[in-house]
């Protein structure tokens, strides 16, 4: 399938060739929307969905910022789809997301071209602010990431993104390849037929694959595993104990924005705000006496407890779960090293396939038998 | 009760200390024997029943006339005349052409067969019309502290409706009741039912594997009982059973085979008294171990 | 100092377990009182919420009784369940409470005996490992 | 005023499978039943069964009623069973049956039990002190009990009663018997009932190892058990408890293990020509078992003279066995059983496989024991003054089914119609009750009143403050160990409880009113009652509650017996009631949770859809238009009559499939219930129990027309079976079984010259290739061609190359009858089969005779193959627009293929005939009756409320990530295209919870089982110490 | 073998005819335990049956095997369909008899001449010493055995095969 298309630019001019490609989309009638990351009007760069091929001047895809999860607005934009044709440019953990939330009925992909894109990290809203403040602009940060420099001056990009082992989309019909392009050049490359022919309806003229680009991506992707390895095995160590979890999680006020801001967290209302955990003073009462004092707001270790059961299968490791925490905890390394126990039991990786059962979704006779450690 | 003695072949001619055995016991126990003059060949199974039914079914015609005649019941100890007395009545029983048939061939000698009579093996008289507390009651001897196994003559057994008088045929009990009547105890081991394989053309066809056939019935004897004799009650069984133990012998070259072998009425016979040399006088595996272990019974007791 | 009694709640599906539960009561095969029995319909309705309540509320231990497999009146609960629990401990066991605290056993209507057999290793395997370490913490920890 | 119409009423006799099945139907739809058995448990042999094959486990509470399941106890049927309608009688016989159909008058003889159950406690000092030891049947004598006993160990009430026969009369238990419950003098009652219909389910005698002389070559040993005593040695409550398999003389486990099959049957020599159908695949699930259960080293070999695996799923099972657990089978039938010293059993036998003798020892010998089923037919028979047919059975009015031949309002159910399984006596319990249903409707009986007792408002919202009621049940609790007031001091110590009454009694009447009294004063809006047996008086003590203002929802019933019984082991009493307190906690806090429960009544539209217009459909269509329900039936061709009704002119068996079609056809068009749509399918079907809507596409026209119905019956019969094998589609000389009886039928095939006539068996199927299934109607058609063939031409050598001869039942008597007709069997084995040349025009079949072993060529002037059943060509569409699943083998798959065989999980939809699974007519013809029944419970008009307990979806929190409607196992939630919203089937709803543990915000959740309420139990389990500040 | 060669209906007719054999469907039940199973080459009787029902004449006239049998029965108890296999057995030896001269057994020309198979009452000194009476058998009743050898001379076997008998 891999078929690929070079965009090439003049120094300071990546966005305009983007921007001329999804112009391209939109006047040849391929799409009837394109949501793309898109300069605002002094700052942020945010998911915009441009219906006008006159206003595409704006995009900014490999801005290194995600203010908000794609997949949320792609289960926003489809969850009662239109019926009109979307392309939406996502960065890899947002495809991952996406496709997890399809199988959970929250994404409709039938009327969606997703796009991809090389992801070389994110920084937290406030330290991207700080970065367009001082100059960054998305092409010189790939220069430079590509290069192996992420950091500004007090800034870098987020954890999450520092241990990502997937710098490059699956699951997508196409994908914008930075990544071994070489200077001056991003690729696009098709990933499914419908991604060929949309490339194809563009105008585009096919291209060779870039060379470089395979070894890149690999060499990228084994120094952040690496980094992932170090991190799990530094907070492995560190949080080893249910005492260690409360100190980590001792500073939560059950303000349930980590959620809010989860991809997959897909729940209208959380379990947790829900009467389930509407207690009475009586009980408050109860609980305290049991052992002479109850610390409030309770339900905090339950509530991350329990969120770790419902969503490590799902988890991305996006990241955007210690981004959107007030009071600073850092629940990226919790959810991703459980995440990596959970999925590897069911031998599942999420995002990974659009194919593969949830694996609370079934069941085989078979299976587990360790569970119970009981045959007949 | 009067019955009519058939002595068979093998009994009269190589073992009659059998016969003298049976001629002594029964009128202590209350039997009349009458003889049966001019009996002939049951048929052997080997014979007319293995040529040709007419001549079969003629020929237990002449032997049932016997008994006919003398008003009574026939006691035959030989499990083959047994089995095929009985067979040769149930056929003629059972088919009104046949017995008009045999009762043409009888007419000449002045014989006729109705089936009138029955055919008793002596162990069925034994049991069911003695009865073990009679026989206990009437010892002299005891065969206590010894142990014995039995063996069951199959034409005794099967097919049941025809020869059978067991309650069941499968599990019987009748020869065990009987031994243990004598004082004995008696031991059961897993090849107890099994045949002794000496009747009819096996030990003649193949005889390597009659022989192992029997052995597997003697070592089971060997190993799991505490058998000092076999009580047998056909006299097929009591020369098959002593000759295969010869054999055996024979053929590994020592003497481990050497369990007396009795027919029951022997045992019977001595236990009320007789003289051994009169009842036990022929075998050829020597039955003194036994015999001379015999207590006597106090009658007071 | 008296011995360290654990305390378990057992989640008892109600066809199965609960019933070897009553026939271990009417064998008089006495098992631990450790045991807080709770009836449910079926091993497949236990929420891991509920797993993780007890913890939090100072359980020491877990058990979740069902139908073996192809027993379940309810065809195949019994089978999410075990899913649903291979998915829990591995949650759990990353901060200390594993495999040995939170069991999963099938137990038949007529598996009385197993019934006693399961509650007197548990509570057994339970003494051997001491209290829970979410019960140091009392209720600091919800 | 119209005129009070009495309560139909029927009797069951015989608590076994089929009867508490009818029993269930019957209460089901609304009619009063009176079951019975002889002996004093109930659930027949199944009570000591703890697997049944398929699965190896059990599943009988499935068959308990699921749309009205809470009328109906909700636990494990081996404890006991309980249905408002449904008055059981253990332990109770059939004096006399008097009078006519509609009018039965019946002696009831209640055989005395010794021990009045209403005043015993069931703590059982009385067996401790029996001096009395006696075999145990329960345990088939592998185990002891005393005279004092308890029948089955689950069952719960105990039930403790004595055996008169083994009484000594000493007197012990007497004295130490603490509620005067004992009275040794005690006499059987005899009472009168009045019945309108009678159904006897008494079941069969079976072979034993006692009564018989056959098995005296076999039953050497105590290690000879029948297969139903070696359930026992399986079972957890059988002999060793929970252990490994061992051999009862001396519990050592037994490692070689053998089955000896048809041990009682298939003997003309003792005049028991029939197969007993059911221990081929009995044998099989032992063995796998024992493999199981004892251990890779197990050797399990079974005798066997044909493998009957003629059933849905059995030759899967066969297989399964032989490859996956390695079960040994041997096609000898043995001799004998000689015993060793050291207890081993010895056994010679002949394997075909290497044409050798072997002699091998055994631990343990199972004999595949069947039934007898003359006794118990005769039994009837002079009871009734019914007569027998020629083979001594009660004679019916077609063979096998179960009307009784000349007694209106009488039906036979189970084993007496014929020798089944769990699943065959499952249908025919269903099919005898609707009969009787039937017969009932034209009586013009009524069904069951309900009082009408105004449901009070639910205070659900108000600060719960809950009361306590506990009985005290004439001291019987009080002998437990239970101090009441301590306990009443425990309980009120609670913020939430507002009073706690002891009350003598509740379920007598002085008790009742107690209660009302005292709950009328209470200030508390939730109530929670102690008492024995629970369920029994769960309608009558909320029925008080109601009265006393209380709304159901808001009353819970806790066994306090139960609770009692718990503490009787403990040493003192104290402890044990501050304990009980500690266990009831648990039920107050989840009650002060409750939400408000409603019952509505489901919306039924009366209309039956049956598809298919084969003899199964139109049977099932008369079935309930004859009693009122108006019935489209569906059928794909232009005709009328499916495949045997318009080509199968008789069948072995005596039946004349296309007559009856013709006469169906004449009795379905002439109806003015039945609307007959020809020349469609039903394209897609939505919906749930009492409103689907399906859309019927026309074939010619393609038009659609839609359907509104309450449930439907599929029915849609499946295909004469294809093959390529054996020459087939070379010679007009190769034809198929159903091509030669056609050509018998219409005189295209000419035997009158034939010489050799070769037919084989199992073309295409019982394979892992194509057909992998036994068609199971294959043999008989063979046997019966071939007897035609014989008759018509008796000089004609018919040969039939055959695996397994699948005449099971009294088919067998057929096979016999093939036999002794001249006609030559000849067994092949897979690995060898037949082979087939041409040569000048004629088929030559070359094949090894299997007890020769010679090879044998034949020129045959017919080849005919047994090519065997497929499945309809419409099944994958069926499947597709009903949302229902196929086997593997492309048949509808149902619920459960025991205890469920003709359901879907999803209420409503219901199955006959060849869809399910190839079968003989009488079976289709079974199955369609009970089908019918199905579908009438909910069609006949009486009003059907749901259950309190659903689960429900609280659409405010609904994702509609619809992972409930996934995970639901009863297809009870949809979702709905139209409204966005998931759509919930309160029929078919059993309250399981999967979803609301699916749901991860609680958007699904089961009323009445919530969050709220078991995380309260919880808190309540684990809470120290009583409240502090309850002081 | 061609079956197409053999003759199905006429042997089994010809051989044993009572009409239970048929009704056998090979269990093996009948050579399970039988004794003479146990000989080289075994006698098996179930299938005996097998060569009557297919009509296999030749093998059925060369087998020896059916005289290998021991008479006990037991086959003809155990036969669930009462096949009675021991008459089958005598009914195929006399078969083979009518059939094959030479398988006629010299024991009935023994019979014939004396009454018996072997020489009874003569061991008169035995007899004696044991205190036996004297036996009246036919041997010693020429009268008797006379007519004895004229009515087994109205038989098929006796007057078919008179030669045998010094006839």
């Amino acid at each position: 399938m891999a078929e690929y298309a070079k965009l090439s630019f003049q120094k300071g001019g990546l966005n305009k060739e983007l921007a001329a490609f999804f112009r391209g989309l939109l006047e040849n009638g391929a799409v009837d929307g394109v949501l793309v990351p898109m300069a605002q009007n002094h700052k942020w760069v945010r998911l915009t969905l441009v219906t006008s091929a006159s206003h595409t001047a704006g995009v900014d895809p490999f801005a290194p910022v995600a203010a908000v999860s794609g997949a949320k607005i792609a289960s926003s934009l489809t969850s009662r789809p239109s019926g009109r044709t979307i392309a939406m440019v996502l960065r890899p953990c947002e495809i991952r997301a996406v496709v997890e939330l399809a199988k959970l009925k929250q994404v409709n992909l039938d009327d969606v071209l997703l796009i991809g894109m090389d992801c070389l990290g994110r920084y937290e809203n406030t330290d991207f602010v700080k970065f367009q403040e001082q100059g960054g602009t998305s092409e010189a940060f790939l220069e430079n990431a590509l290069a192996g420099k992420t950091s500004g001056p007090d800034f870098d990009i987020v954890g999450a993104c520092k241990i990502c082992e997937f710098p490059t989309a699956a699951n997508a019909d196409l994908s914008l390849c930075a990544i071994g392009g070489g200077n001056g050049a991003v690729f696009i490359e098709a990933l499914t037929e419908k991604g060929g022919q949309t490339l194809e309806k563009s105008g585009m003229k096919p291209s060779e694959a870039p060379a470089g680009r395979n070894e890149a991506v690999k060499k990228l992707a084994a120094a952040r595993l690496e980094a992932r390895d170090k991190k799990f095995a530094e907070f492995r160590a560190e949080v080893n104990s249910f005492e260690a979890l409360a100190d980590k999680l001792a500073g939560c006020v059950n303000c349930y924005n980590c959620r809010v801001a989860c991809p997959v967290c897909y729940c209208k209302e959380c379990v947790f705000i829900t009467d389930t955990f509407r207690h009475t003073g009586e009980q408050f009462m109860m609980w305290a006496e049991q052992s002479g004092m109850l610390k409030m707001p309770t339900d905090t270790m339950f509530y991350h407890l329990t969120r770790l059961t419902h969503m490590s299968l799902f988890c991305v490791g996006c990241g955007q779960c210690t981004s959107a925490c007030p009071n600073g905890l850092d629940l990226m390394p919790l959810f991703r090293t459980c995440a990596e126990k959970t999925q590897a039991r069911f031998d599942y990786q999420a995002g990974r396939s659009l194919e593969e059962e949830q694996p609370m979704a079934g069941f085989a006779t078979d299976e587990l038998i360790e569970v119970t450690g009981q045959v007949k | 009760m009067q019955l009519c003695f058939f002595p068979g072949c093998n009994t009269p001619a190589i073992r009659p200390d059998v016969e003298r055995a049976i001629r002594a016991s029964m009128p202590v126990l209350g039997i009349e024997l009458v003889d049966a003059d001019n009996y002939v060949c049951c048929p052997a199974f080997g014979s007319f029943p293995s040529a040709d039914e007419e001549a079969w079914m003629a020929t237990s015609g002449w032997n049932l006339s016997i008994a006919e005649e003398k008003g009574c019941d026939f006691v035959v100890q030989c499990g083959s005349c047994y089995s095929s007395l009985c067979m040769g009545r149930e056929h003629l029983l059972h088919d009104a052409e046949k017995l008009t048939r045999v009762n043409e061939l009888l007419e000449p000698a002045g014989r006729q067969v109705t089936g009138k009579s029955r055919v008793r093996h002596v162990s069925e008289v034994l049991f069911k019309e003695i009865g073990p507390e009679k026989i206990a009651a009437h010892r002299k001897k005891s065969l206590k502290g010894l142990h014995g196994v039995v063996q069951y003559p199959c034409h005794t057994l099967f097919p049941s409706e025809v020869v059978g008088f067991e309650e069941s045929p499968r599990a019987p009990q009748g020869l065990r009741r009987l031994v243990e009547a004598l004082g004995a105890a008696v031991d059961g081991y897993s090849r107890e039912l099994q045949c002794c394989g000496g009747a009819g053309g096996f030990m003649k066809s193949t005889p390597e594997q009659a022989v192992a056939f029997a052995k597997a019935k003697f070592d089971a004897i060997l190993a799991e009982t505490k058998a000092d004799f076999i009580a047998v009650s056909c006299i097929t069984c009591l020369m098959h059973m002593e000759r295969v133990q010869n054999t055996l012998n024979e053929q590994i070259g020592e003497e481990r085979y050497r369990i007396p072998v009795f027919d029951y009425n022997q045992l019977l016979a001595l236990c009320l008294g007789f003289d051994p040399k009169q009842v036990s006088a022929i075998c050829s595996v020597p039955r003194d171990s036994v015999i001379s272990r015999m207590t006597d019974v106090n009658p007071n007791t | 100092m008296s011995e360290f009694e654990p305390k378990i709640v057992a989640f008892f599906c109600n066809w199965c377990t609960f019933t070897a539960a009553d026939l271990a009561g009417t064998s008089r095969l006495s098992y631990p009182p450790n045991l807080k029995i709770i009836r449910v319909m079926c091993s497949g309705m236990v929420d891991p919420k509920y797993v993780i309540k007890a913890f939090l509320n100072g359980a020491d231990g877990v058990l979740i009784g069902g139908c073996w497999p192809g027993d379940c009146h309810y065809i195949n609960g019994n089978l999410k369940a075990r899913r649903r629990v291979a998915l829990l401990t591995e949650v759990l066991k990353q901060y200390g409470i594993g495999e040995e605290r939170f069991w999963l056993r099938w137990i038949a209507a007529s598996e009385g005996t197993m019934l006693r057999e399961v509650a007197v290793q548990m509570t057994a395997k339970l003494k051997e490992l001491g209290p829970s370490p979410l019960k140091n913490m009392g209720q600091m920890a919800i | 005023m119209a005129e009070e119409k009495p309560t139909g009423t029927v009797l069951v006799v015989g608590a076994g499978i089929s009867g508490i099945k009818a029993a269930i139907e019957l209460a089901e739809s609304g009619y009063k039943v009176i079951l019975t058995d002889e002996s004093p448990q109930m659930g027949g042999i199944l009570a000591k069964l703890d697997y049944q094959f398929p699965t190896d486990h059990c599943g009988m509470c499935r068959m308990l009623p699921l749309v009205g399941r809470e009328y109906a106890s909700q636990y494990c049927m081996r404890k006991s069973l309980f249905h408002e309608n449904i008055e059981i009688l253990p332990f109770t016989g059939i004096d006399s049956v008097q009078g006519n159909g509609g009018n039965y008058r019946v002696d009831l003889r209640k055989r005395a039990r010794f021990i009045d159950p209403a005043i015993c406690n069931e703590l059982g000092k009385c067996i401790d002190v029996c001096p009395v030891e006696v075999e145990d049947e329960f345990n088939h004598g592998l185990t002891r009990r005393k005279a004092v006993y308890q029948a089955v160990p689950h069952n719960n009430p105990r039930m403790l009663l004595i055996d008169k026969q083994a009484c000594t009369r000493c007197g012990e238990c007497l004295k130490v018997c603490p509620t005067g419950a004992i009275n040794l003098d005690a006499q059987d009652e005899v009472e009168t009932r009045e019945v309108h219909a009678v159904i006897l389910a008494s079941g069969v005698q079976l072979y034993n190892t006692r009564d018989f002389e056959d098995a005296r070559s076999y039953a050497v040993s105590p290690d000879v058990v029948t297969s139903l005593a070696f359930e026992r040695v399986l079972s957890s409550s059988g002999t060793y408890q929970g252990g490994a398999i061992r051999r009862p003389s001396d519990a050592r486990p037994a490692k070689k293990i053998a089955w000896i099959q048809c041990m009682g049957s298939r003997n003309r020599r003792q005049h028991r020509d029939y197969c007993s159908s059911i221990c081929c695949m009995f044998a099989l699930k032992e063995a796998v078992l024992a493999k199981q259960k004892g251990g890779p080293e197990v050797e399990a070999t079974i005798f066997y003279m044909d493998m009957r695996t003629f059933g849905k799923g059995f030759q899967q099972y066969r297989d399964k066995a032989v490859e996956e657990h390695g079960v040994k089978l041997i096609r000898c039938r043995v001799q004998g059983v000689m015993l060793k010293p050291d207890g081993s059993l010895m056994m010679r036998y002949h394997d075909p496989e290497t044409n050798e003798f072997f002699e091998k020892d055994f631990d343990l010998v199972v004999l595949s024991t069947g039934q007898i089923p003359f006794e118990a037919h005769r039994r009837w028979a002079d009871l009734l003054k019914a007569p027998l047919d020629e083979r001594g059975l009660l004679a019916t009015e077609q063979p096998g089914m179960v009307r009784v031949a000349g007694k209106p309002g009488l039906f036979l159910c189970g084993s007496l119609t014929g020798l089944t399984d769990i699943s065959e006596a499952i249908i025919s319990g269903i099919a005898a009750a609707g009969e009787a249903a039937k017969f009932l409707t034209a009586l013009g009986v009524d069904t069951v009143k309900k009082e009408d007792i105004p449901e009070p408002a639910s205070k659900a919202r108000e600060l719960p403050l809950v009361a306590v009621a506990l009985c005290r049940c004439g001291e019987k609790t009080g002998a437990a160990g239970l101090d009441y007031e301590l306990f009443r001091a425990e309980l009120t110590r609670y913020p939430s409880v507002g009073a706690v009454q002891v009350i003598d009694s509740i379920c007598k009447a002085d008790g009742e009113a107690a209660l009302l009294d005292s709950l009328a004063k209470t200030a508390c809006n939730r109530l929670l009652i102690g008492a024995c047996q629970p369920f029994i008086y769960r309608r009558k003590l909320k029925d008080v509650a109601r009265k006393a203002g209380f709304n159901s929802a808001m009353v819970e019933i806790f066994d306090l017996f139960g609770v009692a019984r718990r503490g009787m082991a403990e040493p003192s009493a104290a402890d044990w009631t501050l304990r009980a307190a500690g266990e009831i906690k648990a039920d107050i806090h989840s009650l002060k949770y409750k939400p408000a429960l409603q019952v509505n009544t489901l919306p039924i539209n009366q209309t039956a859809l049956v598809i298919g217009g084969g003899i199964g459909g139109m049977t099932a269509a008369l079935s309930l238009a004859d009693r009122g329900v108006p019935v489209h039936l569906v059928e794909k061709e232009g005709h009328l009559g499916g495949y045997l009704g318009t080509r199968v002119e008789h069948t072995i068996d005596g039946l004349a499939p296309v007559a009856l079609a013709a006469d169906l056809r004449q009795k379905v068009l002439a109806h003015k219930h039945i609307t007959v749509h020809l020349n469609c399918e039903v394209e897609k079907s939505l919906g749930t129990l009492g409103r689907f809507e399906s859309q019927l596409r026309f074939k010619n026209n393609g038009e659609n027309k839609y359907l509104h119905h309450g449930a439907m019956i599929i029915a849609t019969g499946g295909r004469e079976g294809a093959t390529t094998e054996y020459g087939y589609g070379t010679s007009e000389k190769v034809l198929t079984q159903a091509e030669l009886k056609r050509g018998l039928t219409d005189g295209n095939v000419d035997v009158s010259e034939v010489e050799n006539v070769v037919m084989i068996q199992c073309a295409g199927s019982r394979q892992k290739e194509g057909r992998r299934y036994c068609s199971r109607i294959c043999c008989l058609g063979a046997i019966g061609n071939a007897l035609e063939i014989k008759e018509k031409n008796p000089d004609a050598r018919v040969f039939i190359l055959y695996r397994d001869v699948m005449t099971y039942g009294f088919y067998e008597q057929y096979y016999t009858k093939a036999r002794a007709a001249g006609i030559i069997f000849v067994n092949y084995s897979p690995d060898a089969k037949p082979r087939v040349e041409m040569a000048e025009g004629r088929p030559v079949v070359k094949f090894t005779d299997p007890v020769l072993k010679e090879e044998m060529e034949l020129p045959a002037d017919l080849l005919v193959l047994s090519t065997g059943v497929d499945p309809g060509e419409s099944n994958q569409g069926l499947a597709d627009a009903l949302n229902l699943s196929l086997t593997e083998d492309g048949f509808l798959a149902e619920a459960d293929s025991k205890w469920r065989p003709i359901e879907f999980q999803k209420v409503g939809i219901y199955l006959a005939g060849t869809a399910h699974s190839p079968m003989p007519l009488k079976n289709v013809l079974l199955q369609a009756e009970a089908a019918a029944q199905k579908a009438y419970t909910y069609l006949s008009g009486r009003e059907l409320p749901t259950a309190a307990v659903t689960s429900m979806v609280k659409d405010a929190l609904c994702a509609r990530c619809r992972r409930c409607v996934n995970i639901c196992p009863y297809g009870a939630r949809s979702y709905n295209e139209a409204d966005k919203c998931i759509d919930i089937d309160a029929a078919a709803c059993q309250a399981c919870g999967l979803c609301a543990v699916e749901c991860q915000n609680n958007a699904a959740e089961v009323r009445g089982w919530g969050d709220k309420q078991l995380m309260a139990a919880i808190d309540a389990k684990l809470m120290d110490r009583p409240l502090a500040s309850a002081g | 073998m061609d079956l197409q060669e053999v003759s199905v209906k006429d042997l089994w007719q010809d051989v044993y005819s009572a009409g239970n054999l048929h009704y056998c469907f090979n269990c093996s039940t009948c050579i399970s335990g039988c004794p003479a199973s146990h000989g080289d080459p075994p006698l098996l009787v179930r299938n005996l049956a097998r060569k009557l029902i297919l009509g296999l004449e030749e093998e059925l006239l060369d087998d020896d095997t059916p005289w290998a049998c021991v008479s006990c029965s037991r086959c003809e108890e155990m036969c669930p369909m009462n096949v009675m296999p021991f008459e089958m057995i005598l009914f195929i030896r006399q078969w083979q008899c009518r059939n094959d001269e030479t398988r006629v057994p010299t024991a009935i020309v023994e019979i014939y001449k004396r009454g018996y198979t072997q020489a009874v009452g003569v061991n008169t000194e035995l007899r004696e010493s044991l205190g036996l009476p004297r036996l009246n058998t036919i041997t010693n009743n020429p009268e008797q055995l006379e007519l004895f050898r004229a009515m087994l001379m109205k038989t098929r076997i006796v007057s078919e095969n008179d030669y045998m008998f010094g006839g």
